[in-house]
């Protein structure tokens, strides 16, 4: 029984070295080929959100499939390494990418996973660019980091105004610990809040939970006991709609606001009718795509290809490519200062989610968010709200 | 203290101890003696409390009453306590009243070594490990010193130490060999040269010839003996090989129900009634 | 606190412990008579789970056969888990067999991770236990309410089991000596499997009232569950039922209380509980329940 | 004929330990320069050298000493922590640090990476002297739950409010300076686990050993239970915290949540594969797990034979089949890689030498007597 598990165990791991090696070769007529990376979350956490991004990205490889450099058509080949939503596994995946040679990197969905591997694609001089990942830190000091979407400290802004405009004079904020993402975007609701309430004893309570958590009954019922008239809980949709079921079961009926990361269909299949009426930003909406024709073959194109409703984390992907391929046609080149520059140049660059160009830091200047909530089991349009 | 073997000098001494495990009173009030240079027999019957005896005097488990001497140092003291109190059912109630209790290895540091009933010798380990571990008593320098190999001279004369033993007591030919995989006579010999390189004064055998033949416990006699000029030990050793301990041994304590029903010379055993039925059961 | 949020957090508590405690059985069980933390046991809770999902969405099960069927496969599962991981190993080192449960909970996960995708899948509305139901100002869906009661009923049905039973007095003979056991003619793994048949179908009817109430399942959803359970299992004295049952009552009281009490310190309510084990293990190691058993040299 | 033990003589051993040695720098330099591998290579023998060290210092405790703990993640939480908040340079504390601004007491505080890493292995060394005093006494399992205990504790707190102007709570820490050279780990990890090595074969790591053969024994012999197995623990959890800093600059960025129950099961899962008691099997099982992991990407991507889709790859049968390999170690080659043996050079000779006279031995058609192969307990 030894022997044989061992020869076993010879066998598969020889399986292995072969088939990476001969999977290797495969790849040999690399002349007209360029790669691009996906760097995304397919397992873990944020396993579903990555995934729809990927979809957005896959999309847009098909629409585009081939970019032109310096009068030359090259294919574009996607790699897509799976980050786990894990910052440890993150780094070994970026590093995956680069040694597979990648020209550049889309991605994350998760700020923590791309903030983990940033530094990575910045030692090898890979330029990378965000789809969703809405944290400070991911551009903030890494030169090498773009994105196309908005920033936290917007987004807190957007839901703490929309929250004061909607007559809430006290709000609970909910958030998970060990989680930047969501820490990061409470933190800018409650420093919006309270300015825009003119009351620092606004935010009534302040609670944070733990990864995995599944109860919520304690802290929602100190929430219950503040009764405020807002509750903001920022979370992955693992736990959106534990926190939903739970207050509503509770009998709190204090309007439930997110971040982006909720507008996942997952999140009303879940949480079922308790879903109806909570509110969240996010970066796109399909039926402002009349606007804007690139938008609208978009949705329909998407929708076709994939799923309805479009997902705006499918459309930043769809964004983050497109804003990529056109950086690299204009550079000419495919090393990655040549890229990095374009990418700064990035001027006003048409996209689904809105027109991209990049400031000094490699952020969007984007100023405008969607409000949606539930009615009857679907996301519906609120309203668009700029910030100046 | 009744001293009544004179001028030699008393190495152990266990005074009115007593051992009671919930309502079981293993060892009850039990007065023993070993002088130097003796062999002392322990013999009793299967459960008569013996082993718990070396238990108590090498500081496995505190006694519930009682005391230990070695050279006439308190080595083991204590009286009944907690739940013990009311519990307590031996004799010679009240007259402790200090709790000291060793561990087992600032015990055997005192120089009390001792053998286990179902051999407990490091199985993985060779003969000659098994040897040199023994000598980490004797180990002054601190762990890192010893890491960076800073204490080479001491190092050297633990390793040179283990190997005389390993010479006197004609152990090197299966000095590379595993524990586990030599004889059970010859395991019971290792037992107790790992015991000696603790460099004991008193040593303690627990049954050491169980499951020999004659002929192996014949050898066994001769080599107790022989360990007990050159070493200069006392040795208490508990027996069931009545030919091994009337051969060896010059005074004899036998237990039966944790009690001691009688002391004195091979002989005097031999023809004691209670020993006999203890042994043999009593005829109704 | 007011007296609704003492209430509230009461019947919380109360609800999460008895959930906490039917696990706790399990780990308890299997430690008093194979003398090993069951390292998988929280990951059999979490496929139990998946179970459900699978019995309710693909096959469309009404709530009383799902409940029948997510037992009978969890029992499966686990016995399954006993001859190939721990049987063979049961003559090796305490270490590897633990080692070995660790492994079987590292497979269980990743397992999981790749079926059903790390997406996190909806626990089905079985029946009516998640009807929201008040009493007063406290309000929670009706299995809040139930889930003490099942467990209690199932506590006194264990201790008929285990000390009015031909099986029961065979379990209890197999926890103090295996050996003795065997040679009063009394088969060991067919105790074991049986042990581990009630302890995976406790697992099962837990999973059931632990899901409906916080209805997402997710491939690391037991393993928080599953260390709070063994450390319940400590608590109350390990191999003991009862012991078990007011170490769940404790471990979901606690950390219920600390966030009420405390609102500041609510990141801490995992840790809390390893505080209370590590507490209680230096204070009185044996738990609150359990006997001392005495080492032979 | 019987297969015959030879030893080689100790002047072919010495050049042939020197030519290992040089072969290991001459392979780091290549690596390092990037005239071998590439930089996602060299993250690998990072990752692994990293764990090697880790690895060897649970197995210091677990397999040397036998006691089952389960606290490794804790205590390189500790040294990660501590080696990243005192190296982040100044200038990007503020960016770091930027919904909670740095302590005061620190926020001028930056050492060289050597000195914080030593830092954290004391921090370490230090918490496990504290919660050793009460644990250690505890009997096996319970003493691998309340280590368990004690890192879900640590990391409880790193994460939680009140550490913020220190840890930067949930939000974790970044722009942690990585190593300028491969050497730089490779070093101190050869250090550490030579230091340990020596400690395993000093008088100390004999009594280690006694303890775990048998304690009641052990301590029948005058070892200190107590103060040995202290010894072992606090001497790990020092690796284990200057582990955790050099996992802290090798991923520049961390946070509480990378230090989770399921490093020290994955830890575990090396020493277990390695063979508990083997230091030569954690370095080994350390680089074939890291880079397993890695080799078995491949199974995570989508594959087809012509058109057809292979419906089993997709992501996630990586860990699958790696946590199934790890099972068949454990249940069918129970002793792992090496067992408790270490390296040397005539184990590898008689190894070599054993092959060659098994085939002849098969060709003559002699299969039966395997007694024959007689291996001296060297």
């Amino acid at each position: 029984m030894k022997k044989i598990s061992l020869l076993l165990i010879l066998a598969l791991l020889l399986t292995t070295f072969l088939v990476g090696c001969g999977g290797g070769g495969e790849e040999g007529d690399a002349d007209n080929v360029i790669k691009i990376g996906v760097f995304e979350p397919l397992t873990g956490e944020n396993g579903g959100g990555g995934q729809q991004e990927v979809d957005g990205i896959m999309y847009a490889n098909s629409v585009k499939p081939t970019v032109m450099i310096d009068g030359v058509e090259y294919k574009v080949e996607l790699i897509v390494s799976d980050n786990q939503s894990d910052k440890t596994m993150a780094v070994t995946a970026a590093n995956y990418l680069i040694d597979q040679g990648v020209v550049a990197v889309i991605g994350s969905y998760g700020s923590g996973v791309s903030i983990a591997a940033g530094e990575v694609f910045a030692d090898a001089n890979v330029p990378a660019v965000g789809a969703s990942c809405t944290n400070p830190q991911v551009t903030s000091a890494n030169e090498w980091y773009f994105r196309v979407c908005f920033l936290d400290p917007f987004q807190g802004t957007v839901m703490a105004n929309y929250a004061v405009q909607n007559g809430a004079k006290t709000a609970a904020v909910i958030t998970q610990l060990g989680d930047d993402y969501s820490t990061g975007l409470g933190n800018f609701f409650m420093d919006a809040f309270k300015k825009l309430t003119g009351d620092d004893n606004s935010i009534v309570v302040n609670q944070t939970f733990q990864q995995n958590q599944a109860d919520f009954n304690a802290i929602l019922q100190n929430v219950r006991t503040a009764n405020p008239d807002v509750i903001f809980a920022p979370s992955s949709i693992t736990t959106a709609p534990l926190i939903i079921k739970q207050a509503r079961a509770l009998g709190i009926t204090a309007k439930i606001m997110g971040g982006d990361t909720w507008e996942n269909i997952t999140i009303v299949e879940n949480a079922g009718a308790d879903a109806e009426g909570i509110v969240l930003s996010t970066f796109f909406d399909a039926g402002l795509a009349d606007s804007s024709q690139i938008a609208k073959d978009f949705v329909e194109g998407f929708s076709a290809a994939y799923y309805t409703p479009v997902p705006a984390v499918s459309a930043l992907g769809y964004d983050a490519y497109m804003v990529l391929l056109d950086a690299i046609e204009r550079a000419g080149a495919t090393d990655g200062d040549s890229i990095k520059a374009a990418l700064n140049e990035t001027d006003d660059v048409e996209g689904v989610t809105g027109s991209v160009t990049f400031d000094a830091l490699g952020d969007a200047q984007k100023n405008m968010a969607v409000i949606k909530t539930v009615e009857n089991g679907e996301f519906v349009f609120l309203q668009a709200v700029t910030v100046e | 203290m009744h001293d009544n073997n004179g001028m030699k000098n008393n190495v152990l001494k266990m005074e009115n101890t007593s051992m009671q495990f919930g309502g079981v009173l293993a060892l009850n009030n039990l007065n023993l003696d070993v002088y130097e240079g003796e062999i002392v027999g322990l013999i009793g019957p299967n459960g008569a409390g013996k082993t718990t005896a070396f238990n108590v005097v090498t500081g496995v488990y505190p006694p519930t009453n009682g005391a230990v001497y070695l050279d006439r140092e308190i080595l083991v003291e204590n009286y009944p306590q907690g739940k013990m109190k009311e519990l307590y059912s031996g004799e010679s109630k009240g007259k402790y009243t200090v709790a000291k209790v060793l561990t087992p290895d600032r015990i055997t540091k005192l120089r009390v070594a001792r053998t286990f009933q179902n051999i407990r010798l490091f199985k993985d380990l060779t003969v000659y490990e098994n040897v040199l571990i023994a000598q980490h008593v004797k180990q002054k320098s601190n762990w890192l010193f010893a890491s960076l190999m800073m204490n080479h001279k001491e190092e050297k004369a633990m390793r040179e130490e283990a190997m005389r033993l390993l010479e006197i007591l004609d152990l090197v030919d299966v000095k590379e060999k595993t524990a586990s995989s030599l004889p059970y006579g010859q395991q019971r010999h290792i037992e107790i040269a790992r015991a000696l390189a603790t460099d004991p004064k008193l040593l303690l055998l627990d049954e050491p010839a169980a499951g020999m033949n004659p002929q192996e416990s014949d050898e066994l006699m001769h080599f107790i003996g022989r360990i007990r000029k050159d070493f200069g030990l006392s040795i208490l050793m508990i027996e069931h090989h009545m030919q091994v301990v009337m051969g060896i041994c010059e005074r004899i304590y036998v237990l039966d129900y944790g009690k001691l029903i009688a002391e004195g010379s091979p002989k005097e055993i031999q023809s004691n009634k209670k020993v006999i039925e203890a042994y043999l059961g009593v005829d109704d | 606190m007011d007296q609704v949020t003492l209430f509230q957090n009461l019947v919380t508590g109360v609800s999460l412990g008895s959930a906490y405690a039917l696990i706790a059985i399990g780990y308890t069980m299997v430690y008093g008579i194979l003398r090993l933390i069951n390292f998988a046991h929280g990951d059999i809770f979490m496929m139990a789970g998946y179970f459900t999902i699978f019995a309710v969405s693909s096959f469309g099960m009404p709530w009383y056969i799902t409940i029948l069927f997510v037992t009978v496969v969890t029992v499966i599962l686990g016995v399954t888990i006993e001859k190939v991981a721990y049987r063979p190993l049961r003559e090796s080192p305490r270490m590897s067999i633990m080692i070995s449960a660790i492994g079987v909970s590292y497979l269980l996960v990743n397992s999981a991770t790749y079926l059903f995708t790390g997406l996190p899948r909806a626990f089905p509305q079985l029946g009516f236990l998640q009807k929201v139901y008040h009493i007063g100002d406290v309000s929670a869906p009706i299995v809040t309410f139930i889930t003490p009661v099942v467990t209690i009923v199932i506590l006194f049905v264990l201790l008929y089991l285990v000390n009015f039973t031909k099986i029961g007095m065979a379990m209890r003979a197999v926890s103090k000596d295996f050996e003795a056991a065997r040679l009063m003619g009394i088969e060991i793994n067919k105790i074991i499997s049986i042990t581990f048949v009630i302890g995976c179908s406790l697992a099962a009817i837990s999973a059931i009232l632990y899901f409906s109430p916080r209805p997402m399942v997710f491939p690391f959803s037991g393993f928080m569950p599953g260390l709070k359970c063994f450390v319940a299992a400590v608590l109350g004295g390990i191999g003991n039922i009862p012991g078990a049952v007011i170490g769940g009552f404790i471990i979901g009281l606690a950390e219920t209380f600390l966030v009420g009490i405390f609102p500041q310190l609510t990141g801490y309510s995992d840790a809390f509980t390893f505080v209370l084990l590590i507490v209680m293990l230096l204070f009185r190691p044996t738990g609150l329940l359990g006997e001392k058993i005495a080492e032979k040299v | 004929m019987a297969f015959e033990y030879k030893r080689l003589n100790k002047t072919t051993k010495i050049i042939l330990t020197l030519l290992l040695i040089a072969g290991c720098i001459v392979l780091t330099y290549m690596l390092d320069k990037g005239i071998i591998g590439t930089s996602y290579t060299v993250r690998i023998v990072r990752i692994s050298v990293i764990y090697a060290l880790i690895g060897v210092s649970m197995n210091l405790v677990n397999g040397f000493t036998g006691v089952f703990s389960l606290g490794q993640a804790g205590f390189m939480a500790i040294g990660a922590y501590t080696v990243g908040v005192l190296t982040i340079p100044l200038a990007s504390r503020p960016n770091v640090y930027y919904l909670v601004p740095i302590s005061e007491k620190i926020q001028d505080l930056v050492m060289p990476f050597g000195v914080a890493l030593i830092i954290g292995g004391i921090f370490a060394a230090i918490f496990a002297a504290l919660i050793g005093t009460p644990v250690l006494r505890l009997k096996s399992d319970y003493l691998a739950i309340a280590t368990l205990g004690f890192s879900e504790i640590v990391r409880a707190i790193i994460a939680n409010n009140q550490m913020w102007p220190i840890t930067n709570g949930s939000l974790g820490l970044k722009s942690i300076p990585t190593f300028p050279s491969l050497f730089i780990p490779v070093i101190i990890s050869t250090v550490g686990i030579a230091f340990m090595v020596l400690l395993i074969k000093s008088s100390y790591g004999r009594a280690f050993k006694a303890i775990r053969e048998d304690e009641v024994a052990a301590e029948a012999m005058g070892i200190n239970l107590f103060k040995h197995k202290g010894l072992s623990f606090i001497i790990s959890a020092f690796f284990a915290g200057v582990g955790g800093g050099l996992l802290a600059a090798h991923l520049t960025a961390i946070d509480s949540n990378q230090f989770k129950i399921m490093v020290t099961y994955e830890l575990l899962l090396i020493i277990v594969l390695g063979g508990l008691g083997s230091v030569t099997g954690t370095v080994l099982s350390s680089f074939m797990i890291c880079s397993g992991k890695e080799l078995l990407r491949w199974f995570d991507l989508p594959h087809s034979i012509g058109t057809w889709k292979i419906p089993i790859f997709r992501p996630g049968l990586r860990m699958v089949i790696f946590s199934l390999l790890l099972m068949t170690v454990v249940l069918f080659w129970r002793r792992g890689l090496m067992g408790r043996k270490e390296f040397s050079w005539d184990g590898i000779y008689n190894f070599l030498r054993r092959w060659p006279w098994r085939v002849r031995r098969l060709i003559r058609g002699d299969y039966s007597k395997k007694q024959e192969e007689v291996t001296p307990n060297a």
